[in-house]
């Protein structure tokens, strides 16, 4: 039985066509794969079968039955359920709560019956065998477990279809597989699951069927096992792709130290020590990796190398320079360039227009700003080399960064920071979300920086990302590290334990 | 709503032989025209001459400039304006190198109150066509400092178990609650504190004086709590000069069982039996008279200083009937009573004789607290 | 959502209808007071746009409130809630009216020139405090600033009524300015004076502060993303600091020229009910934050208060009639009507509505 | 005197602490009611000039709670269905409000609406034991019903929204909205209900203010009392308790102020000042406590 069918399923936004009479379907009890550039078409092909949004023209079957879903309840109803590429948790409430949101138990006719309730979560959670305390409150949580709840959510609402959009983009490997685990155990107990993702490799070992999304329209529809990650590349982005760009420059071992911390720490909002004593240093020429497992101080780790954070101790010098506790203006002006952790928090503004992002923490700088005057063919000019060097993809030129897909929204903030020609780079989840197309052009402009002698700080949840371009890599747990690796000579295994916090000695013991 | 629109503006009685061409507007000031106070009468005495004389008279609430609604109702043509507002800079001076409004429309007889400003260095007039009409509320006030006084001494005999007045034996204290700390304001009380002198060194007691003068006009909760406060010092009567937060003071006074006394219009009956009286400050008369005048050709009669005292009726305390009505009922009670009746009409006569002066902080006369030993400001 | 060719439709709506919105249901009203609603609109528009002498007016009045609409504008557009303008004109028409008062000798322009910069110096440092204790202790701006307001204007009431008082008086007053100080009318008429001249240079370089500078791109920036900002590196504590100076200096300036080109002494209903304060909050957001977008909502707002004693005195409708009209019209305006037509660059797009 | 500071302080945080409780929710829904104090002054003149027309008491809460309702779906029309600017509606609420009120006392031709022979001391509950507790006694018993009713409400408030699913899709709406409407939440119901309970809050408070308290309304008696709320809000973040407690702060701080002036001599013009002061005092030591350890830097929206 066709679980979901769609029939010339089309939504247009405006005159711009995002699903293009699209028709598939999804068997009972198989996990389908979407994949698909950024901006495809996924995520509105999924909205619509959520009841978050209408489609144009088209039809939606669900049990081969046709349906007209206009609200998530529909969906729900209708036994769908969606965990969203954007969380949809409220962070200051607790776990048990967001799951049992919209469906509380109640006692004395109005209040709510926080026992039961907290006790019937336990009993879900110990049924799908997931790692949660139902009372931690989401804000405390990290994103895997924020990830968990959502799709607790979902199952709690007793829905037989199960939508993931983008679920392990912000996950780490030993989470993605957590994760992978889970699904195919909920599709042993009879879930029908829809998953997007742009990480083939999950695909491949996930999935019963692929769905290939271009433009709107879809350009392919196969069972896993008749292809393989290298087809399904191409496909989506219509020309070869290099799926593993790796660092084959040598760095010279003594080159000049440009980046040295020195014993820094810091807490967090309830004085936990979350970067905790560390050091390290970086060369001229080299990609130093910072590994870990989130929620282990990476975050806090940057702020304080991009100044958004302030030591409790220790010092950081660039050039010999102390910069501890510059703001981020400064240490840019310094010449280091900072891709940070979330791209539309902290690197780009998305109602702003792409000039006003491509100059955004260089606006003081004489090219584009005499006088306290904003220059404003300067800038235009700047922001046409940068979607020119760079093969950004953009629509209205004068629109604004909402309008962009996530992978060339991250390389209008690649471009910005290396346009500025920096010494050194931080750049801290580089490719998040973004897709294979765009990760390979990312990845390439890296390594050509690094190239050209400069430094990169590369922090990653991707681990084999991390492993492929780094020349040397620092593991942290804890908010300590735990050890340094050659990532040519390491192996999967090591670096797994040091980011548990197991170090070999004590292992030799 | 016929009432409202009627009030608002222009009334056109019918013709009568005596019609002139007099017209007339009354120029309120914020409180607006329904204040029940001192703008309502002029407003009422303007719809008097217009029933009585079939003339055009207008009411206007400016919230802009004062100075353009003067020059545009002189340039409308009215010419008698009678302006209850306190901003005098436009029609005397003239506002940023203009000619002054009095000087530009000299067929115009503007009238302004409480205030001589159309007098220079010297004490020469400086417009022809401007009257200032001033009240002696600080005679008035005496009237009721020593009614105040009398009647707290007396407060055994004259009132029964509806008022829970402090004995004077535990304390004495007077209170009084201004809108804000101007002259204005301040001839009131000190008038009233001079009142309540002469009988506090009569009777050979002293009072503790109570003052707030910043409380607004509006707040009538806060009139009511500062009220509480000088009520639970001891004082058994409290003066409200504060527009409307005088109501919450007589609110106040009810609810503790004491006594106010209010200001400007007759408002005794507000909360019958706790408010003692009300230093009325009538501007009907004004408004009749003047225009009576104007018709005639007489306006030139009056002074262009024209002081409206004790005897002239047009300021005085009420006449005491509605509280009469709450004083017990006993004979020792009715005599006590008409005893203080005489002497407040006693020391009325006074004042009017001359014989007694009360300092008046509007004609720029300054108080000396020294010269009231028997009241302790606090 | 709709194809682009309804959409204008909708936009126009937007700018028509509130207005006759208003216009009808206070027209009711006034019916049902017994006049006619035409010749009390009539007398509206005529007094207060048509007539020469009553533009000239309603600019005159306009003048202060474009300042404080620019004052709020500044800082809401960057999510800053500053209510200080109030405040800060307060502070501003003070002691520009003390300078006035005081140093009456010193010539025409010069002495206008002080007295202004005082105004613009106390209405920043007003505004300072405020900014310090929102960037150094964190505290909510509003909370703070609202309750400065109230506690300045008690401050003010203190002075005026002993330091500063204006001995001749019989209300709380400070000395009138001397007439050096005072701007002279333009056309002997209206109210109009130099001062307006002023406002418009400064909206003028507010234009080109909150369009072209870099310090309006930081404070657009603010406005949609704090962590933005900060990560950008715009330093959002300074950027809060320098935009209520700004702001305070711009109020400052207003309550200075208001003082001494129409009130010439400081009086408690200097800055009258509610407040040019607040009628700049109500101006700046009618405007969209946009300089001129304000222009034009202080102009319309003006006329509707030069209008509204214009009606009291030539029709028989009290002035509560006229609030309650002025008040639906806000009312229904605030359901976009500048706000489209002029805000800049909005990226056409909304976020998605589910 | 301590008795007269403790009473008034009760006195002056009742209709505060009713505006806050109320304006709390609307506070966490996200939607800034700014019109508290125009709601306010509906409920005190409603109540005033509905007991004087009638002299019934249900009749006077009825109406008085009807036109908050009123008010209150007025500005979520047009500031929640419509999206318009909810700072400018609220605005024109206080406005509409003031100018109804003006209008009928222009009508009935009085500066304020006095109810005759009404008697303020029946309305006053007195607490059997407590009463005669010395200071305590007088400070707490003595009081009208909405005065008690006001302190009962700060744990009801924060009941409802602690405890209830109500109060839970408040929260919830306020924060993420969008998280809200994914699991079908009717967002706009929630801000229609966080408004109106503010109206009638405000309702009350006014009734406080004007009929219990004084049995007299005059326009504008208010006197910023619904912006004293917003900041308490604000303060308390729109917490039941919290806000309740910075309510209670300004009004002991505005009780010390107004009992203590008469000794203040001629700095008594000063004096009315105190109660900012603490406000603003208070606020900037518990923010610059809490932020202190903070070691991430930026700003919040409404920090
Ligand atoms: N509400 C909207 N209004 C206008 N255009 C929209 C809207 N939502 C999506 N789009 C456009 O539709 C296209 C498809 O968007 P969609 O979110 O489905 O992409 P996606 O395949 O999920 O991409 P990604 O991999 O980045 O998540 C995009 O180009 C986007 O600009
Ligand atoms: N209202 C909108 N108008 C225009 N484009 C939109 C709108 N909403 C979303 N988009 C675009 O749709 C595409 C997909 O958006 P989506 O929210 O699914 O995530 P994303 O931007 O791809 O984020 P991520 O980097 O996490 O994948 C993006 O290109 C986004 O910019
Ligand atoms: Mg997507
Ligand atoms: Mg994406």
């Amino acid at each position: 039985m066709n679980m979901i069918q769609t029939i010339d399923l089309t939504k247009r936004f405006g005159d711009f066509t995002a699903n293009d009479h699209i028709s598939l379907a999804v068997k009972e009890q198989e996990i389908k794969c979407i994949v698909g550039e950024n901006g495809a078409g996924k995520s509105t092909l999924m909205n619509m079968l959520y009841g978050l949004l209408e489609p144009t023209e088209g039809k939606i079957l669900i049990r081969e039955k046709e349906v007209n879903l206009k609200s998530p309840t529909d969906a729900i109803a209708n036994g769908i359920g969606m965990v969203h590429q954007h969380f949809m948790l409220i962070p200051s409430l607790t776990v048990f709560e967001n799951i049992l949101l919209g469906a509380e138990v109640k006692k004395h006719k109005c209040l709510i019956d926080e026992k039961t309730e907290i006790a019937k979560i336990q009993e879900l959670i110990e049924q799908y065998h997931f790692e949660l305390n139902p009372m931690d409150k989401i804000e405390d949580i990290s994103v895997g477990s924020r990830q968990r709840v959502e799709i607790l959510k979902m199952l709690y609402r007793n829905v037989d279809i199960l939508i993931l959009d983008e679920p392990t983009a912000v996950l780490t490997p030993q989470e993605v597989d957590e994760l992978m685990v889970s699904l195919k155990n909920l599709k042993k107990q009879g879930k029908t699951i829809v998953v997007i993702t742009h990480k083939l490799r999950e695909v491949m070992e996930l999935s019963d069927s692929v769905t290939v999304i271009k433009h709107g329209k879809v350009i392919g529809n196969m069972e896993t096992k008749d292809t393989n990650e290298q087809e399904l590349a191409q496909m989506m982005v219509g020309r070869n792709v290099i799926l593993t760009v790796s660092n084959n420059n040598m760095v010279d071992e003594q080159a000049e130290i440009i980046y040295k911390a020195d014993n820094i720490s810091t807490v967090n909002i309830f004085g936990k020590k979350v970067v905790d004593n560390m050091s390290f240093c970086v060369r001229k020429g080299e990609i130093l990796g910072i590994a870990g497992v989130e929620g282990n101080g990476q975050s806090e780790l940057v702020k304080i190398m991009s100044g958004l954070m302030e030591t409790t101790e220790g010092t950081i010098s660039f050039h010999g320079e102390n910069i501890t506790n510059i703001w981020p203006k400064e240490i840019r002006n310094k010449g280091i360039g900072i891709i940070p952790e979330d791209r539309y928090a902290q690197g780009l503004c998305k109602e702003m227009s792409l000039g006003d992002n491509i100059i955004a923490g260089y606006h003081s700088r004489k090219d584009v700003c005499k006088r306290g005057i904003l220059q404003r063919k300067a800038i235009n000019s700047k922001r046409d080399k940068g979607i020119k060097d760079f093969d950004i993809r953009v629509g209205d030129i004068n629109g604004a960064v909402a309008a962009l897909s996530g992978g060339n929204a991250q390389k209008i903030i690649v471009s910005r920071e290396l346009t500025a020609n920096p010494d050194m780079l931080i750049a801290c989840q580089p490719t998040r979300g973004v897709d294979i197309g765009s990760i390979e052009a990312i990845h390439k402009h890296l390594l050509d920086y690094a190239k050209k002698g400069n430094a990169v700080v590369l922090i990653s949840s991707e681990l084999s990302e991390i492993m492929s371009l780094s020349d040397r890599v620092i593991v942290m747990c804890k908010g300590k590290i735990t050890g340094e690796i050659e990532p040519r000579d390491t192996n999967m295994m090591k670096v797994g334990l040091l980011m548990a916090g197991i170090h070999e000695e004590e292992r030799n013991e | 709503g016929g009432q409202a629109s009627n009030a608002g503006g222009t009334t056109e009685g019918s013709t009568k032989e005596n019609a002139s061409d007099a017209k007339i507007a009354v120029v309120c000031d914020a409180a607006g025209q329904n204040d029940n106070g001192y703008n309502q009468s002029a407003a009422k005495g303007a719809e008097l001459c217009a029933e009585k004389y079939g003339i055009e008279t207008k009411v206007v609430e400016p919230t802009q400039s004062i100075g353009d609604t003067l020059s545009q109702l002189a340039e409308d043509g009215y010419n008698l304006i009678f302006s209850m507002e306190y901003d005098f800079d436009a029609l005397i001076n003239g506002e940023a190198g203009g000619k002054p409004i009095a000087e530009m429309y000299p067929d115009t007889t503007f009238v302004v109150f409480n205030a001589t400003p159309n007098v220079d260095e010297t004490g020469k007039t400086i417009h022809d066509n401007v009257i200032s009409v001033l009240y002696n509320v600080n005679e008035s006030s005496y009237l009721a400092g020593a009614l105040s006084v009398l009647v707290n001494e007396n407060q055994d005999v004259l009132f029964g178990d509806a008022y829970k007045l402090t004995k004077p034996d535990t304390a004495r204290g007077l209170g009084f609650i201004g809108g804000s700390d101007s002259d204005g304001i301040t001839v009131f009380s000190v008038g009233y504190i001079e009142g309540a002198q002469k009988m506090a060194q009569e009777l050979g007691v002293n009072y503790d004086f109570y003052a707030k003068y910043d409380a607004g006009f509006s707040d009538s909760a806060t009139g009511s709590t500062v009220a509480g406060t000088y009520y639970d010092q001891g004082a058994n009567v409290v003066y409200a000069c504060a527009g409307a937060v005088g109501d919450g003071v007589t609110s106040k006074a009810k609810e503790v069982g004491k006594l106010a006394i209010q200001v400007d219009a007759n408002k005794d009956d507000q909360q019958p039996g706790f408010v003692l009286t009300s230093v009325i400050k009538n501007t009907e008369v004004v408004v009749q008279s003047m225009t009576e005048a104007l018709i005639d050709g007489k306006l030139g009669d009056f002074d262009r200083i024209t002081t409206y005292d004790l005897g002239s009726g047009s300021t005085t305390i009420t006449d005491l009937a509605t509280i009469s009505q709450h004083i017990e009922q006993t004979d020792a009670a009715k005599a006590k009573w008409q005893e203080i009746k005489d002497k407040v009409a006693q020391l009325q006569s006074d004042i009017a004789d001359g014989k007694i002066k009360v300092t008046n902080t509007q004609n720029g006369d300054t108080f000396d607290p020294s010269t009231c030993p028997n009241i302790s400001i606090k | 959502m709709n194809s682009t060719m309804s959409s204008k439709i909708i936009k126009i709506m937007n700018c028509i209808l509130p207005v006759l919105m208003a216009f009808f249901v206070g027209g009711i009203v006034i019916a049902a007071i017994g006049e006619n609603p035409f010749e009390v609109y009539w007398i509206l528009i005529s007094k207060a746009l048509l007539s020469m002498t009553g533009f000239q007016n309603t600019l005159h009045y306009a003048g202060p409130m474009i300042l404080t609409g620019l004052a709020i504008a500044i800082t809401f557009k960057a999510n800053i809630y500053n209510m200080g303008m109030e405040g800060s004109l307060l502070a501003g028409g003070f002691v520009a009216g003390i300078l006035g008062a005081q140093l009456a000798g010193i010539p025409a322009i010069p002495l206008k020139f002080i007295c202004l910069a005082a105004a613009a110096i106390f209405g920043m440092v007003y505004a300072l405090i405020s900014a310090l204790l929102k960037v150094k202790f964190r505290a909510n701006e509003m909370v703070i600033t609202m309750m400065m307001n109230y506690a300045l204007a008690k401050v003010l009431e203190y002075l005026a009524t002993t330091v500063f008082r204006d001995a001749g008086n019989g209300y709380v007053c400070t000395p009138i300015v001397g007439d050096n100080a005072m701007f002279a009318r333009i056309f002997s008429k209206s109210r109009l004076t130099l001062f307006f001249g002023i406002v418009i240079l400064i909206l003028v370089i507010m234009f080109v502060v909150m369009k072209k500078s870099r310090l309006g791109y930081e404070v657009t920036a603010m406005g949609k993303n704090f962590e933005f900002a900060e990560a950008t590196g715009m330093h959002v504590g300074k950027t809060i600091i320098k935009i209520m100076l700004i702001s305070g200096a711009l109020a400052g300036i207003a309550g200075g020229g208001w003082m001494l080109e129409d009130q010439y002494r400081y009086t408690l209903t200097f800055s009258a009910n509610p407040g040019l304060g607040w009628d700049g909050m109500l101006i700046a957001l009618l405007g969209s934050h946009d300089p001129i977008g304000i222009l034009i909502a202080a102009i319309f707002y003006a006329a509707l208060k030069t209008g509204a004693d214009s009606i009291n005195m030539y029709a028989n409708v009290p002035k509560e009639i006229i609030s309650l009209i002025q008040a639906l019209i806000v009312l229904f305006l605030a359901v976009k009507f500048i706000h489209e037509k002029f805000s800049f660059r909005r990226s056409a797009k909304k976020v998605k509505e589910a | 005197m301590l008795d007269s500071i403790l009473y008034d302080c009760i006195y002056h945080s009742a209709p505060i602490i009713l505006c806050v409780l109320g304006g709390c929710f609307a506070y966490k829904a996200n939607v800034l009611n700014i019109a508290l104090e125009g709601m306010m002054l509906n409920g005190a003149f409603v109540s005033v000039l509905t007991y004087f027309l009638t002299g019934n008491m249900l009749i006077t809460v009825s109406l008085t709670l009807l036109s908050a309702l009123i008010y209150g779906f007025v500005f979520s029309y047009f500031g929640i269905t419509l999206k318009g600017n909810v700072i400018v509606i609220g605005l024109a609420l206080n406005m509409v409000a003031s100018a109804i009120a003006g209008f009928v006392l222009v009508l009935m031709n009085s500066a304020n609406i006095i109810i005759p022979n009404f008697d303020l001391n029946a309305l006053k509950i007195h607490i059997p034991l407590i009463e005669n507790i010395p200071v305590i006694g007088h400070m707490i018993s003595g009081h009208p019903i909405i005065t008690y009713l006001s302190f009962a409400m700060i744990l009801l408030m924060y009941i409802l929204m602690y405890k209830t699913k109500f109060g839970v899709y408040v929260r919830v709406v306020g924060e993420n909205e969008e998280a809200a409407k994914s699991i079908g939440i009717k967002t706009s119901f929630y801000k229609y209900a966080a408004v109106l309970i503010g109206a009638i809050g405000c309702a009350l408070a006014g009734m406080n203010l004007s009929l219990e308290r004084l049995g007299l309304f005059t326009n504008n008696m208010t006197a910023s009392r619904g912006f004293i709320a917003i900041a308490a809000i604000y303060c308390g973040q729109g917490k039941p308790v919290q806000s309740a407690i910075y309510a209670i702060l300004f009004g002991l701080a505005r009780s010390l102020s107004v009992n203590l002036s008469i000794f203040a001599g001629n700095a008594a013009g000063l004096f009315d000042c105190i109660p900012y002061l603490v406000m603003m005092v208070v606020l900037s030591m518990a923010s610059y406590i809490k932020h202190k350890p903070i070691k991430e830097r930026g700003y919040k929206v409404n920090e």
